[in-house]
């Protein structure tokens, strides 16, 4: 009883369903002060509303929240806040138009009064600086010009900023998913610093190294449910796999670097840098710090390979969206459509859609990649992020492209997800299909039989087989810098 | 000697056949004068939209740009007069018709709206002495002309009490707008001896009502070609018998010659009344004959008729 | 019963039941003599706007900031220009028709061009397009009535089986337009493009032809209606589109088409086309002035609206 | 000192240079427009234009779109030609009956989750109505104070000089630099993100159409200021005018994106645009179209100077 007295936040058998979705069955959390407690669980697990309930945004159907003991009736958005919790969403969520100092101003109510621009630039400035030194980001630019990890760091301070209140808990839902290793190391280190001052973290990640390494108390969750929750050092990465219901598979080891050198060049592109080609079958990584170039690119092959004003009817290249609120999603539709739509050219005949070889093909998918839904006529927000991620994959792989793009597209997916996810990738490219992979995980680079490195918007360097290794990349992403 | 004065034409509206074709009398009569060296110029300009902010800046303009009278047909009776009173500091005569200023430094060239409305209900009253229910189609909401012509035309049914107004509608003075109008109410009215109008709108009426098996009532028509010659045939075939009470379009030519005038030094009282066009059942074909095909009923006006309506008036 | 609520949830069913209280109420005041009279007049008038906000209603289904206001001057340009190419020739119909649908090719191949190549909001291009067009219009003969050709003005002011021949030509239409959306590749593009273009452009779909397409549909079927309007009114005039251009507009948003773009619908186009023109018919007869007219027909578009319930969640 | 230009200072630029040089071809047609007189004569109508563009802008800064601007000013200058006159007290009441009426429109639109397009579309008639109703033909006197105001020479420059740089200043403190104009532009660019951070989005969505309200009310008297009196459709044309105004001023439809020192001079621009089209003395047939060729120029303008500051931006 006397930890629900020092707990920070205490969640006790909080249910939420939406609509036949149970998302929470009665979860049971708690947050001591000067702990960072690790969260993990398969995609739609129910990670990110249990966040939304601790942040005051989703009232529980059942179950209470209380602080310090004292059960909380009426609590809200400005409770919560009120009590030191801040929260890093999923999403970036930032006003795009607004300047970094404004979005500060939005972010603390209490901030308001004459020279409030002034201050709400050294409180962000402050924040900044302390977990990201050496981050270049100028206050005053809009958040729209900033590039998507820069837009995390300043969302990942304007979290643990203090304009008054200071900051108590903070959550983090999978922050690190836009930032390259050296960014997220700070971030890390800068979460292990506000813990160690007393100050309490709610981490959410599918990196789970990041997990294993920087919390104190991890807690799994799975179908709504609390499954396990154990100190840190109790578990190790194949055990915490294990805890979260998915079968743990053999560690991804890299291909075997068959001969590629003689398949025939299926695309080419002349870049700033050194010249970009690929091969037939080939999976080709594209490396190097977050933003700096690869989106860009695996755009402008897009961009140069499809026609927008006739319809294609081999098309080159097919597309698989990382910022899937952008450019990933139709949001008015069901899952089934949004599967099909890259490949109506296959399942229609003289422009008339042909719905059962439609559903035939859409039900394939869906047992193939294990999409979470009891109908693919569901509307496809009621996925949960991980899942909406897999029907974009389906979409890209279920057309006849034989180059598939993809740009980061294993934000926000499990581990179990990502071994078959991986598995897809290597049967696929045996068969011929060229992949282009941007990714901002080592994991994954180290699948690819040749990397292309970028720094500063150039393609730097080139890796093939063996050369394909952690050490060669960091070295590569950071050429430059040193000189 | 006005032959060195610069004459503008500010118009709100171009887009019926009615200012069309004041438009093209105004072409043809001031390019004759232009030519003979009566004026040094005689512009016309058109707003793209019927809209009085947009004309004011239109007769800001011409301040800017020098001229030395404006004839002005108002897509309001006041709200330019802002406007106008900043031409008339300016030294610029502002000569108003059709659509009139009430601005006391203009001049205004206006027919008598009210009397043409109520002189559609006095001709009913003769020929249908009986009296019986009546359809008003009225013009665009809002507007000076559609109130004081509809003003008429309730007087004349005070006047003439054996007729009753059963329903009104908005036509716009277009056919296709009063036809739709007269359509939609149609079918829950009583029967109706006659329908009153205020142009460009009767043939719309007439249509509306022929697609139904009502008997066809009298609809006064307005000047447009299409009421003219639909009367026509009506009355060919079945000896169908009404009247036209319009405006002339080419009275945008008498206010030219009134503002020469002006120009010229002669004293002008401000307001002139020009009479409405009447066309009845024996003058019909020679006027149908006058009138373009799709065009409207006209008469355009010399340097001597205006000189006639400025003696008269004084 | 789960009929029933399943058909208060499709958003077309609003403008239904809101042209039909309408129509009840004004039947009501002539005890129901009036009901084929005004139901034959409300099918027809209803026929044109059906025409031109269908067109509206794909263009506005690209999403936010798609629309085409040069739907009025398109209508009176082609009207126009086939009315004085047809002469009053029978023989002539078919030219003519041709002629009005080249013009609306034309037009909107204007309005796309400033669209992509000028980057210009497409409010702001299909606007000025409409000016020029205006301009073309006034230019080609002046605003001049000529007649329509007889058998063309017998067809479109007579009915079959009692129902009116523009209203059937607008039905067809209708059917076309409602299999164009739901049946074929072309339909998933424009609601694929209304809900996210930069999605769209990722898988796959040709944006920009799509999107022209949809500008030239529009555009014709404004320059159909037009020439349909023209031969049943006895002529074109200058201005003959103007009330078009709201009309088209709200006939879409009333018809629970998401203005948001991404979700169109065929069946509200016709129960707010008939809402629209019964509304003033009450009004009419009810022999209310203008100013309460225009009243009553804005609150009756915010109630509509507000019961339909705005943007709806249920769509596939 | 950093050379690169914030977006929003470029956003700026843009419409700047196009009203320069706008204006030097209208001096180089007309040299007497070069006067304190001449300035007024040619930018006077601008002033409720502009104040109507702002208005429009503070709508559009929360995503939303008012298409009632044109009927809603119009109704305003009925009021004040009528009622601000003959019994100030009323008159005031009125008007600021009619900013919480704008004030509640916002709230509706938010908490039923409607179109603004259809609600305002639906309040265009309302207005419309009620304009109509109070002034059945044209007709009342703008208030003295009113039309001295309007008629005032202050010394150095015009009145309509010093009224825009007026505007623009007092509209960019309010919207750029203070808190409440942050967070109206922050619930356009994310609206979610503001809710989370606890305030009420209610609230601000209503201040935000109240203050809209506000301006339009501000441009109904100016307008009336300077016609000296009213009728129900006067300022029509202020609904499409103040959307391309803030669209000329670098403003966009979504996104909360907006300038309102942009959105004046694109009031002022368009303005100008006419006057240079009436100095080019063009034939009647085609001086609409002209109207519309401008705005296309203007905005290709504007295209043209973006693209040359991309290149400039890449070159950094
Ligand atoms: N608005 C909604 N409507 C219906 N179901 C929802 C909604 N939001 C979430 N869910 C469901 O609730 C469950 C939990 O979702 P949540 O977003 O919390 O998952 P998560 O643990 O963050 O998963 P992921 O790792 O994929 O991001 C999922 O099954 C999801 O489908
Ligand atoms: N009170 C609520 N009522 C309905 N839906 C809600 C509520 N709160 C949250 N949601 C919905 O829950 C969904 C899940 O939130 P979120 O935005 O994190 O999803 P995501 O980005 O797809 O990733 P993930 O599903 O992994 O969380 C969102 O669609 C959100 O709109
Ligand atoms: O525009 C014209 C004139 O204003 C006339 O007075 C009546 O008919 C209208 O069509
Ligand atoms: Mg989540
Ligand atoms: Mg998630």
């Amino acid at each position: 009883m006397d930890e629900v007295l020092k707990a920070v936040i205490a969640v006790d058998g909080a249910k939420v369903s939406f609509g036949a979705v149970r998302a929470l069955d009665g979860v049971t959390l708690r947050v001591m002060s000067g702990e960072c407690v690790g969260l993990v669980g398969h995609n739609g697990a129910g990670k990110s509303t249990i966040v939304s309930v601790i942040n005051g945004g989703l009232t529980p159907h059942e179950g209470s929240v209380s602080s310090n003991g004292e059960r909380l009736e009426r609590y809200g958005i400005n409770a919560a806040r009120a009590r030191g919790v801040r929260c890093v969403f999923q999403e970036l969520s930032l006003c795009p138009n607004l300047s970094i100092v404004e979005n500060t101003r939005i972010m603390h109510r209490d901030l308001g009064g004459f020279g409030w621009r002034r201050r709400a630039a050294e409180i962000i400035e402050k924040s900044l600086d302390a977990v990201f030194p050496c981050h270049g980001i100028d206050s005053g630019r809009a958040v729209g010009d900033l590039s998507i990890a820069e837009r995390q760091m300043v969302e990942i301070a304007m979290a643990f900023s203090d304009a008054g209140t200071p900051p108590r808990l903070v959550i983090l839902d999978e922050p690190t998913s836009s930032l390259d290793a050296s960014l997220a190391r700070q971030m890390l280190d800068h979460v292990r610093r506000f813990v160690a001052t007393g100050g309490s973290v709610i981490f959410i990640s599918h990196i789970l190294h990041e997990i294993l390494e920087t919390s104190d108390r991890i807690v799994v969750m799975k179908d709504g449910r609390v499954v396990t929750e154990r100190p840190a050092n109790g578990f190790d990465h194949h055990g915490l796999v294990e805890a979260m219901g998915t079968v743990a598979k053999e560690e991804t080891n890299q291909r075997p670097a068959h001969e590629q050198s003689t398949a025939p060049l299926i695309l080419s592109h002349q870049t700033a840098g050194r010249p970009f080609s690929a091969r037939k079958g080939e999976i080709i990584g594209l490396a190097g710090l977050a933003g700096h170039g690869q989106t860009e690119l695996l755009l402008a092959l897009h961009a140069a390979k499809s026609g927008t004003w006739l319809p294609e009817r081999d098309p080159l290249v097919t597309f698989v969206a990382g910022d899937r609120r952008l450019n990933g999603v139709f949001e008015l539709w069901s899952i089934l459509r949004n599967f099909s739509v890259a490949s109506l050219g296959d399942l229609s005949r003289r422009g008339f859609i042909l719905t059962d070889k439609e559903e035939t093909k859409g039900a394939d998918w869906k047992r193939r990649i294990e999409i979470r839904t009891p109908d693919m006529g569901n509307r496809i927000l009621s996925l949960s992020g991980g899942n909406q991620q897999k029907v974009l994959f389906a979409r890209a792989l279920a057309t006849r492209a034989p180059v598939v793009l993809m740009d980061d597209p294993m934000r926000g997916v499990d581990v179990g997800t990502k071994q078959e996810v991986y598995a897809i990738i290597r049967e696929e490219a045996a068969h011929g299909r060229t992949f282009i992979w941007y990714s901002t995980e080592m994991d994954e680079v180290r699948l690819c039989d040749r990397v292309y490195v970028f720094r500063e918007g150039r393609i730097t360097a080139e890796l093939t087989g063996d050369a394909v290794n952690e050490t060669n990349i960091i070295a590569a992403s950071f050429e430059g810098v040193a000189a | 000697d006005t032959s060195a004065k610069k004459i503008a034409l500010s118009n709100n509206y171009a887009g019926n056949s009615w200012r069309q074709a004041m438009l093209t009398s105004w072409g043809k009569v001031t390019s004759e004068a232009v030519k003979a060296g009566v004026v040094a110029a005689a512009d016309p300009f058109t707003t793209a939209e019927n809209q009085a902010t947009e004309q004011a800046a239109q007769i800001q303009n011409m301040i800017l740009q020098g001229y030395d009278a404006i004839v002005l047909n108002a897509a309001s009776p006041t709200a330019l007069n802002g406007a106008v009173k900043e031409a008339c500091d300016a030294g610029i005569t502002v000569v108003s018709f059709d659509g009139i200023v009430t601005e006391p430094c203009a001049w205004r060239i206006a027919v008598n709206f009210k009397e043409m409305g109520r002189s559609e209900v006095e001709y009913l009253s003769k020929k249908l002495p009986a009296g019986g229910n009546l359809l008003e189609i009225r013009g665009l909401a809002g507007v000076f002309v559609d109130d004081e012509i509809s003003a008429g035309i309730h007087d004349g049914v005070k006047q003439f009490p054996q007729f009753k107004i059963v329903g009104s509608v908005h036509g716009d003075w277009a056919q296709d707008v009063a036809q739709k109008a007269v359509a939609g109410i149609l079918p829950s009215l009583p029967d109706i001896v006659g329908v009153v109008t205020q142009g460009g709108d009767g043939y719309g009426a007439a249509q509306a009502i022929a697609a139904t098996d009502r008997k066809m009532p009298i609809i006064i028509m307005g000047n447009r070609e299409d009421e003219l010659k639909w009367w026509k045939e009506q009355k060919d075939a079945k000896g169908y018998e009404t009247m036209s009470v319009s405006i002339a379009p080419g009275v945008s030519t008498l206010a030219f010659w009134v503002a020469q005038q002006i120009l010229d030094g002669k004293q002008v009282k401000k307001d002139l009344v020009v009479p409405f066009l009447r066309i009845d059942q024996d003058n019909l074909e020679t006027n149908l004959a006058n009138t373009q095909a799709g065009g409207v009923a006209n008469v355009e006006y010399t340097q001597a008729d205006a000189i006639k309506v400025i003696e008269s008036a004084k | 019963m789960t009929a029933l609520v399943s058909l208060f949830g499709k958003p077309w069913i609003w403008s239904w039941l809101a042209a039909f209280v309408i129509w009840f109420l004004t039947i009501m005041v002539t005890l129901g003599a009036s009901t084929l009279g005004l139901s034959q007049a409300a099918l027809t008038f209803a026929a044109f706007s059906v025409i031109v906000g269908i067109g509206q209603m794909f263009v506005i289904t690209l999403g936010p900031g798609n629309i085409d206001l040069s739907v009025p001057a398109t209508m009176t340009l082609a009207g126009t220009v086939a009315l004085k190419l047809m002469n009053v020739e029978n023989g002539l119909i078919l030219p003519g028709l041709l002629v009005a649908i080249l013009i609306g090719l034309v037009v909107g191949l204007g309005n796309y061009a400033l669209i992509k190549a000028l980057r210009i909001p497409p409010i702001i291009a299909t606007l000025s397009v409409s000016f020029i067009v205006q301009s073309a219009a006034i230019w080609t003969n002046r605003g001049l009535r000529i007649k329509p050709p007889s058998m063309l003005a017998e067809f479109t002011t007579s009915n079959t089986l009692g129902v009116p021949n523009v209203a059937i030509v607008a039905l067809l239409i209708s059917l076309l337009a409602w299999f164009m959306l739901h049946k074929t590749v072309y339909g998933r593009w424009i609601s694929a493009i209304g809900q996210s273009m930069p999605a769209s452009r990722m898988a796959g779909i040709p944006v920009d032809g799509t999107r022209f397409v949809t500008y030239l549909f529009c555009a014709v079927l404004a320059s159909v209606a037009g020439y349909l309007l023209a031969c049943f009114s006895g002529g074109a005039a200058l201005n003959m589109g103007s009330e078009y251009l709201l009309t088209s507009i709200a006939v879409v948003v009333i018809g629970g088409t998401a203005v948001a773009g991404g979700d169109s619908n065929v069946p509200g186009i016709w129960g707010a086309s008939l809402f629209m023109f019964l509304v003033v018919s009450m009004l009419n007869t009810y022999g209310l002035g203008a100013g309460i007219r225009l009243i009553m027909t804005g609150l009756i578009i915010i109630s509509v609206i507000m019961l339909a319930g705005g943007r709806r969640a249920g769509m596939r | 000192m950093t050379a690169r230009l914030s977006s929003d200072a470029m956003r700026l630029a843009i419409p700047a240079l196009s009203l320069t040089l706008l204006l030097a071809a209208v001096f180089w047609l007309q040299p007497r427009a070069m006067s304190y007189v001449g300035l007024n004569l040619l930018f006077n109508l601008a002033v409720p234009i502009a104040l109507a563009t702002i208005a429009q802008m503070l709508v559009m800064a929360v995503n939303d779109l008012d298409l009632s601007m044109g009927t809603f000013v119009s109704f305003v200058a009925c009021v004040s030609a009528t009622f601000l006159r003959d019994d100030p007290a009323t008159g005031m009441l009125i008007l600021a009956g009619a900013i919480a009426a704008y004030a509640g429109l916002g709230v509706i639109i938010y908490l039923r989750d409607l179109p603004s397009i259809v609600v305002t579309l639906g309040m265009s008639f309302v207005w419309g109505g009620l304009a109509v109703l109070l002034l059945p033909a044209p007709g009342g006197q703008a208030p003295d104070w009113v039309r001295s105001l309007m008629t005032v020479k202050p010394p150095l420059a015009p009145m309509a000089i010093v009224a825009s740089i007026i505007i623009a200043a007092g509209a960019h403190l309010l919207v750029m630099r203070s808190s409440l104009g942050v967070l109206i532009r922050g619930i356009g660019g994310n609206q979610r993100s503001v809710e989370r951070a606890g305030w009420s989005i209610v609230a601000a969505r209503a201040t935000a159409y109240g203050l809209a309200g506000f301006f339009a009310v501000l441009a109904g008297i100016a307008l009336v200021g300077l016609t000296t009196s009213a009728d129900a459709n006067i300022a029509l044309r202020y609904t499409l005018l103040s959307i391309a105004g803030v669209i000329l001023g670098g403003g966009e439809f979504i996104g909360g994106r907006v300038s309102p020192v942009g959105a004046v001079i694109g009031a002022l621009t368009l303005t100008l645009a006419g006057s240079f089209l009436s100095f080019l003395r063009i034939s009647p047939d085609w001086q609409i179209g002209a109207q519309g060729a401008i705005l296309i120029i203007v905005l290709a303008l504007r295209l043209m100077l973006n693209r040359l500051e991309k290149r400039e931006k890449r070159r950094r």
